[in-house]
């Protein structure tokens, strides 16, 4: 059951990727990515990353995404479709790097020995028995990244004035 | 044995509560006058009952281990685990004891003192605040929560040193003591660093334990150590070469000077080497440095003190002295006399300071009261003033006698134990040091008694300089501050006797007093370990003085000194007549030097000032301008060469760019895959 | 489960950088990258079942880069925008040698 | 503990079947006589009468709304993006319906097979998916108002982005007390903290909480007074302009479920979801399958609790309509003022004195339960106090009132009043703009 909805879902998240880079409006290529983003949360929680699951909802599909269409939206880049493919010379080359960095990594991760397991499934399975999902991601990050997180809350600090200062007309 | 402290969290928290009662009512309601009243000195006195039961219940126990409790985590990161975690043991309830008791008397003084004052609740509730973060300095238990309790200290010193903001230079001297202080906090920051990297903790419990084992005597590190950690003391306790903003904090309120740079705060440094005494004791070379700053400044400021003539500067000059005097102490690995001395300090120039508010107070009523100009604080326009003010001329003195260390006063005992200790020490490696620092000592306790016996003449006897009609408006102070100088002045005759040494009690006149020498046994479980270091690597301690004489024979010589001492400079002063300060003539020769502070400040302007700007100067307009630019510029042209070549690749596209970054992704992956 | 998300992830990867390569529409870029970001994040839950919930944490950092850098991004081609009237990147040209 | 069983996997399967089955239908009719209701009560806000032909009390109106918007034709605008057309009234009506599914509505039922939880489906991250399914809510209207190919249309999906995005900040930051008072993020969760482990429903110990959430899902729904999308005055209807029959009723349907869910929600979260306040015997809460904490259930029980949630959430709903009914609609800049700089602050700074009360009760040792939530209790009266009456000063919340004009005081001039020595009368202060 789990197996097949995961084939579902990683169809569904490979289409909506094509989709994104093959449409030609950039609300249509949205709009497929957010399906890619939507099927790869179903595929989070199959792996049984809830929390994961539910934040990439939130920040992807309900707060990057929609700011993206915002985006589109202001600049009015709604319709009018302007050619914005490369040629086809670039076409193959893109496919061709893609393909082999897609081989590449495929290699890398077959190779004997390169993914061991150390019971990682079995603690993130007691984990969530003892401190339910929230609790079980924030553990781990409030004791032991507690540097990594303060500083990705100055980073995003940073981030907004810059926005802020980007996007006004008038300094 | 364990032991449950008292509401330990009261102690800390009365005074932060009285802090946040008189800030909010400075901030909301500043004429109501009645809650500072009641609030300020109630809390520190509430603080010090606590403290009292503390105290008792502790003396029942014998070798009580230092009792440690933690509130909550405080920084845990990583291997960095500190905890808001404070240290009741001997040497806390002992300085939060001083801290309480002397600060609750300076509280009800300044009820008298400041009662005019428009600024009265902001008064108390920066006085509450500075009571607050010197008691968390001296309860933490690891360095950073002392360092809170530090920095708080320094930032309450600067709040009261600036207290009357509106004249420039008193807001001027506040900023001076916080860029000093900071000075010496970076030395304790270092050294905290230095502690943490070699030790792997920041408690004090598992530093001192893990200190031993890990250096070996006389280590490079914990020399490192040590003397950065003394560099803070210097900066918080004015010790040379950062001792020059003690004297200019006198701009703040008399009390303040009172409290927190004669009794308190300026004893930081002082405990924090008597905390640290295992690391100290570790560093031969360090503690040796510790006590020769300490002769050097004892002697340095004793000599100042000798031709100022402002009250409060007199003082001041006095207290770096005798500060100068418990480095020696701890110095020299007598921590508990210097502890000792720290003690009894408290109480003789909490008294002076508090004695010569209550003159300021009454000779700037005079003034005020017939508008006359004159500087209430300069001690040429007073004189005479025992007729007025007998309670505070006899406490004074008491005070005095205290300080110049006649028998049976307090500091009689602590200062010639130091002295005695000095000498005794002068064995080792660096036992010439030891022999001259102890020289110095001795000749800056025969100073001590001359420049005190000065401004008490220049103030209390002879004529009255003030004038006529001012003299009419000189009265006694009221009885809120006259009493505190009571107290205080019991402590400082009595205050000496719970250490009197067994060497003093077996003299024939001056035994009467029986030997008791309880501080060191209170201290001992807290300096047994350093005491065992120095006995195991110092060897033997001298029995008699570098020039011979025992123990009961320099007692009998320095206190018979300094008696002369002061008889003979009474004599002398009592003769000569004073001019008012408008119309003495100038200074000369050598007496212009010390009235001039040795000129240190113009000396530090000179070599420290000046050539920092003229360094930075010629780095700018020489270094900078010419080689660094020069360089920098050829570099320059150098890449503006290859850039006009390299500028062609460049096609301004970002696809094009992206490309480049994976061939270079393909590249990698490829070194790593095949 | 886990080592097919794992090349989900890199198909999704490789469906990004055809993207970035092909496109010039600059938020399409932009939403490549993000298609990369994800595919990473894919990988990241896909090792925390064998490494333990520390995969998911970094899933976490990533998300809060990837929100940063969309917000500035965003940013950027909108005040390009104004001094360009496009958002395609062949007429970003400053750079040209 | 009350042991009775849990589902076998069959019964589990059946049960949810019916579940969802009940619950959608419960739901769809429940929508279809919201628009009957909202009319009456329009009516009787405005002195009418309101539709009262068709059937008893006009019952029957929506079955001759559903037909008439059935029978409709439907139009297609020439340049519209025709997939996406179509796609968004299903997508914007998909979370509204599927939001419902973890909100807990009664108290379990047991039943001869096992213990059956009354709510559809008890996911781990319970609010957390509701969060995230409201983000999703923008999508719908926002393809609506893109595809449509038409001005107003479009203008009304950028408003609606725009303030989604702004307004689900604050809702999720609302709800973060909630998840540090309850501890965990599932709604039977939520229900039993404010049953049995604080003692109290939500709306007093985080007051503040509440007002924010019930500001926030206003805007979330689209409801006036933010109604920016649709703002007939200005939009003609914003993205549904070019919508007809069943594409147009289904907007309609997704927007009054998206009410109804949001009036689950808030009873649920602040008002004790299914609780039946003063008794004890509704207490209870399911610990493992077929094992239930606190009081015994019973089939009585979980209709008397299903009752207390259906006049809850009414109670909400009317208050949505009452609201709609009375007060006037922002304008566009005042919605966004509100958003950000009003409502995300006090979210924000709500969210760090619940923190710090939290921290200091737990460090004084004070135990879980109603003294907790009394001292949370004060502690938000006060937070609110402050914010009614210092923080906005009847600024924001009266309406987003312009500023008042600043009047600078001219003072009489002090020159010139003394001619040969008689004062001449001065001239009154005189009330000048400021410039």
């Amino acid at each position: 059951m789990t197996t097949l909805l995961w084939y579902i879902f990683a169809a569904l998240a490979i289409g909506g990727g094509v989709g994104m880079v093959m449409g030609r409006q950039p609300v249509a290529s949205l709009l497929s990515l957010v399906l890619t983003f939507f099927s790869l949360a179903a595929i989070y929680i199959l792996l049984e990353a809830h929390f994961i699951a539910a934040v990439q909802i939130i920040v992807y599909a309900g707060a990057i995404m929609v700011l993206f269409l915002f985006v589109i939206m202001l600049l009015n880049l709604g319709h009018d479709y302007r050619a914005d493919l490369r040629g086809l010379a670039w076409i193959v080359v893109g496919s061709v790097s893609a393909g082999v960095i897609g081989y590449m990594l495929s290699r890398a991760l077959t190779t004997e020995g390169a993914i061991v397991d150390q019971g990682g499934a079995e603690m993130i399975d007691a984990a969530l028995r003892n401190h339910n999902a929230v609790g079980a991601i924030a553990l781990p990050m409030f004791r032991d990244y507690v540097v990594p997180f303060e500083l990705t809350a100055v980073l995003l600090l940073v981030a907004m004035v810059g926005a802020v200062l980007l996007a006004k007309r008038r300094v | 044995m364990s032991f449950e402290p008292t509401l330990l969290w009261a102690i800390l928290l009365l005074p932060l509560t009285g802090f946040v009662v008189n800030g909010l009512t400075a901030f909301l309601a500043p004429e109501r006058k009645q809650i500072p009243t009641l609030v300020g000195p109630g809390v520190v006195a509430a603080a010090f009952v606590i403290a009292l039961v503390n105290f008792f219940r502790m003396s029942g126990a014998e070798h009580l281990d230092p009792v440690i409790v933690s509130y909550w985590s405080w920084m845990p990161v990583g291997s960095l685990q500190i905890d808001a975690a404070l240290q009741l043991d001997q040497l806390s309830i002992l300085m939060t004891l001083i801290i309480t008791g002397v600060g609750s008397l300076i509280h009800i003084f300044s009820i008298g003192y400041m009662k005019a004052d428009p600024g009265y609740p902001r008064y108390f509730a920066y006085l509450n605040l500075f009571v607050f973060f010197m008691l968390v300095l001296v309860l933490g238990a690891n360095f950073p929560v002392m360092f809170v309790g530090w920095e708080g200290v320094g930032l309450c010193s600067y709040l009261l040193i600036g207290f009357w903001f509106k004249d420039r230079e008193k807001a001027d001297a506040g900023k001076k003591a916080f860029i000093v202080n900071r000075i010496g906090d970076f030395g304790f920051l270092v050294a905290m660093f230095l502690i943490f990297t070699n030790l792997g903790s920041l408690d004090f419990r598992d530093v001192f334990a893990a200190a031993p084992e890990m250096f070996t005597y006389g280590a490079p590190v914990v020399t490192a150590i040590t003397l950065f950690l003394f560099l803070g003391a210097t900066g918080k306790s004015a010790q040379i070469p950062l001792y020059v903003w003690l004297p200019d904090a006198m701009a703040g309120p008399t009390p303040v000077s009172a409290l927190i740079h004669a009794a308190t705060m300026v004893t930081a440094g002082v405990y924090m080497v008597a905390r640290a005494n295992v690391l100290f004791a570790l560093a031969p070379l360090s503690s040796t440095v510790v006590a020769f700053v300490g002769a050097l400044t004892a002697l340095f400021a004793a000599t100042i003190g000798l031709a100022q003539n402002d009250i409060k500067k007199v003082l001041a000059y006095s207290t770096v002295s005798q500060l100068g005097y418990m480095f020696i102490g701890v110095g020299v690995g007598a921590y508990a006399a210097g502890v000792f001395h720290l003690m009894t300090h408290a109480f003789f120039k909490a008294l002076l300071f508090l004695g010569a508010g209550a003159v300021i107070h009454a000779m700037h009523e005079a003034f005020h009261a017939t508008h006359k100009d004159w500087d209430p604080q300069d001690m040429r326009n007073m004189g005479g003033l025992r007729r007025f003010m007998p309670i505070t001329w006899i406490t004074m003195w008491v005070a005095t006698l205290a300080i110049a260390g006649i028998w049976p006063f307090a500091g009689f005992f602590s200062k010639d134990e130091i002295i005695w200790q000095a000498a005794v020490h002068a064995v080792g490696p660096y036992a010439g040091w030891a022999k001259l620092i102890w020289f110095m000592a001795l000749a800056a306790a025969i100073l001590t008694a001359v420049y005190m016996t000065r401004l008490m003449i220049l103030t209390f006897h002879g004529e009255n300089r003030s004038g006529k009609e001012e003299a009419k408006h000189l009265h006694e102070v009221p009885p809120v501050m006259w009493v505190p100088l009571a107290v205080l002045a019991v402590l400082s005759v009595v205050g000496g006797w719970v250490n009197v040494p067994h060497e003093i009690a077996d003299l024939p006149v001056l035994g009467w007093i029986p030997t008791s020498e309880w501080l060191h046994h209170w201290l001992e479980p807290l300096t047994h370990t350093a005491d065992a270091i120095i006995a195991g690597n110092l060897g033997e301690l001298s029995d008699t003085a570098p020039v011979g004489g025992g123990a009961g024979a320099w007692a009998v010589i320095s206190f018979v000194l300094a008696a002369v001492v002061i008889a003979l400079t009474a004599r002398t002063l009592l003769g000569r007549s004073y001019r008012p300060a408008h119309e003495a003539a100038p200074a000369t020769g050598f007496l212009r030097v010390l009235q001039n502070k040795w000129y240190v400040d113009e000396i530090y302007d000179a070599i420290v000032v000046r050539p920092v700007i003229a360094t930075s100067r010629f780095l700018w307009r020489y270094v900078d301008q010419l080689i660094i630019d020069g360089l920098v510029n050829g570099a320059a042209h150098l890449a503006r060469g290859f850039g006009a070549i390299g500028s062609r690749l460049q096609t301004g596209q970002l696809n094009t760019y992206a490309f480049a970054v994976i061939i270079g992704v393909i590249l990698l992956l490829g070194f790593v895959v095949l | 489960m886990a080592d097919q998300s794992l090349f989900l992830a890199v198909i999704l990867f490789a469906i990004g950088t055809v993207g970035v390569l092909v496109r010039r529409n600059a938020i399409i870029l932009f939403m490549c990258i993000e298609l990369m970001l994800n595919a990473v994040n894919l990988a990241f839950v896909a090792f925390s079942r064998s490494v333990g919930i520390e995969g998911q944490v970094f899933v976490f950092f990533v998300m809060t880069v990837a929100a940063a850098e969309a917000a500035v991004g965003l940013a950027i081609i909108i005040s390009i925008f104004r001094h360009l009237e496009s958002v395609d990147v062949k007429d970003f040209n400053l750079l040209r040698g | 503990m009350h042991e009775v069983g849990a589902l076998s996997p069959t019964a589990f399967l059946v049960s949810s079947a019916i579940k969802v089955i009940a619950v959608f239908t419960v739901v769809m009719v429940t929508v279809a006589m919201l628009t009957l209701l909202e009319r009456r009560i329009s009516a009787w806000i405005q002195d009418r009468l309101g539709p009262n032909r068709v059937g008893p009390f006009g019952l029957l109106q929506p079955i001759a709304d559903g037909l008439k918007n059935i029978l409709k034709e439907e139009t297609l605008p020439a340049q519209a993006s025709r997939f996406y057309f179509i796609l968004a009234p299903m997508i914007s009506i998909i979370p509204a319906l599927i939001t419902f599914s973890v909100v807990p509505f009664a108290a379990p039922l047991p039943t001869p097979w096992g213990l059956v939880e009354m709510v559809v489906a008890d996911i781990p991250i319970g609010i957390l998916f509701i969060i995230a399914l409201t983000s999703l809510g923008v999508y719908g209207i926002v393809m609506a108002g893109w595809s449509s190919n038409n001005k107003y249309a479009f203008l009304g999906g950028m408003r609606a982005s725009a303030q989604l995005i702004s307004y689900e900040v604050s809702l999720g930051l609302s709800l973060i007390p909630v998840f540090m008072v309850v501890g965990n993020v599932t709604l039977p969760q939520v229900v039993w903290a404010q049953q049995e482990g604080i003692g109290l429903w939500f709306a007093l110990p985080l007051g503040l909480s509440f007002f924010l959430f019930v500001i926030s899902a206003f805007a979330e729904t689209n409801r006036l007074p933010f109604d920016m999308p649709e703002a007939e005055s200005e939009l003609v209807t914003g993205y549904h302009t070019e919508y007809s029959s069943m594409k147009f009723s289904m907007f309609f349907i997704a927007e009054y479920s998206n009410m109804l869910t949001a009036s689950a929600l808030m009873a649920t979260l602040f008002l004790g979801g299914w609780d039946i306040p003063f008794w004890k015997g509704d207490n209870m809460v399911v610990v493992a399958p077929g094992v239930v904490q606190g009081a015994e259930p019973h089939v009585l029980k979980t209709l008397l609790t299903l009752l207390s949630f259906a006049v809850k959430t009414a109670f909400f709903i009317v208050l949505y309509m009452w609201v709609r009914w009375t007060v006037p609609r922002f304008r566009y800049d005042q919605v966004m003022h509100l958003g950000w700089k009003v409502m995300l602050p006090v979210a924000l700074a709500y969210v760090l004195v619940i923190a710090v009360t939290i921290l200091v009760l737990d460090s004084i040792g004070l135990p879980y339960g109603l003294g907790y939530g009394l001292v949370l209790t004060a502690v938000s009266v006060a937070v609110t106090a402050v914010f009614l009456f210092i923080i906005d000063r009847d600024r924001v919340i009266s309406g987003a009132a312009p500023r008042p004009e600043r009047v600078r005081v001219r003072r009489p001039a002090e020159r010139a009043l003394v001619v040969e020595g008689e004062p001449r009368a001065v001239p009154g202060y005189a009330r000048v703009p400021a410039e």
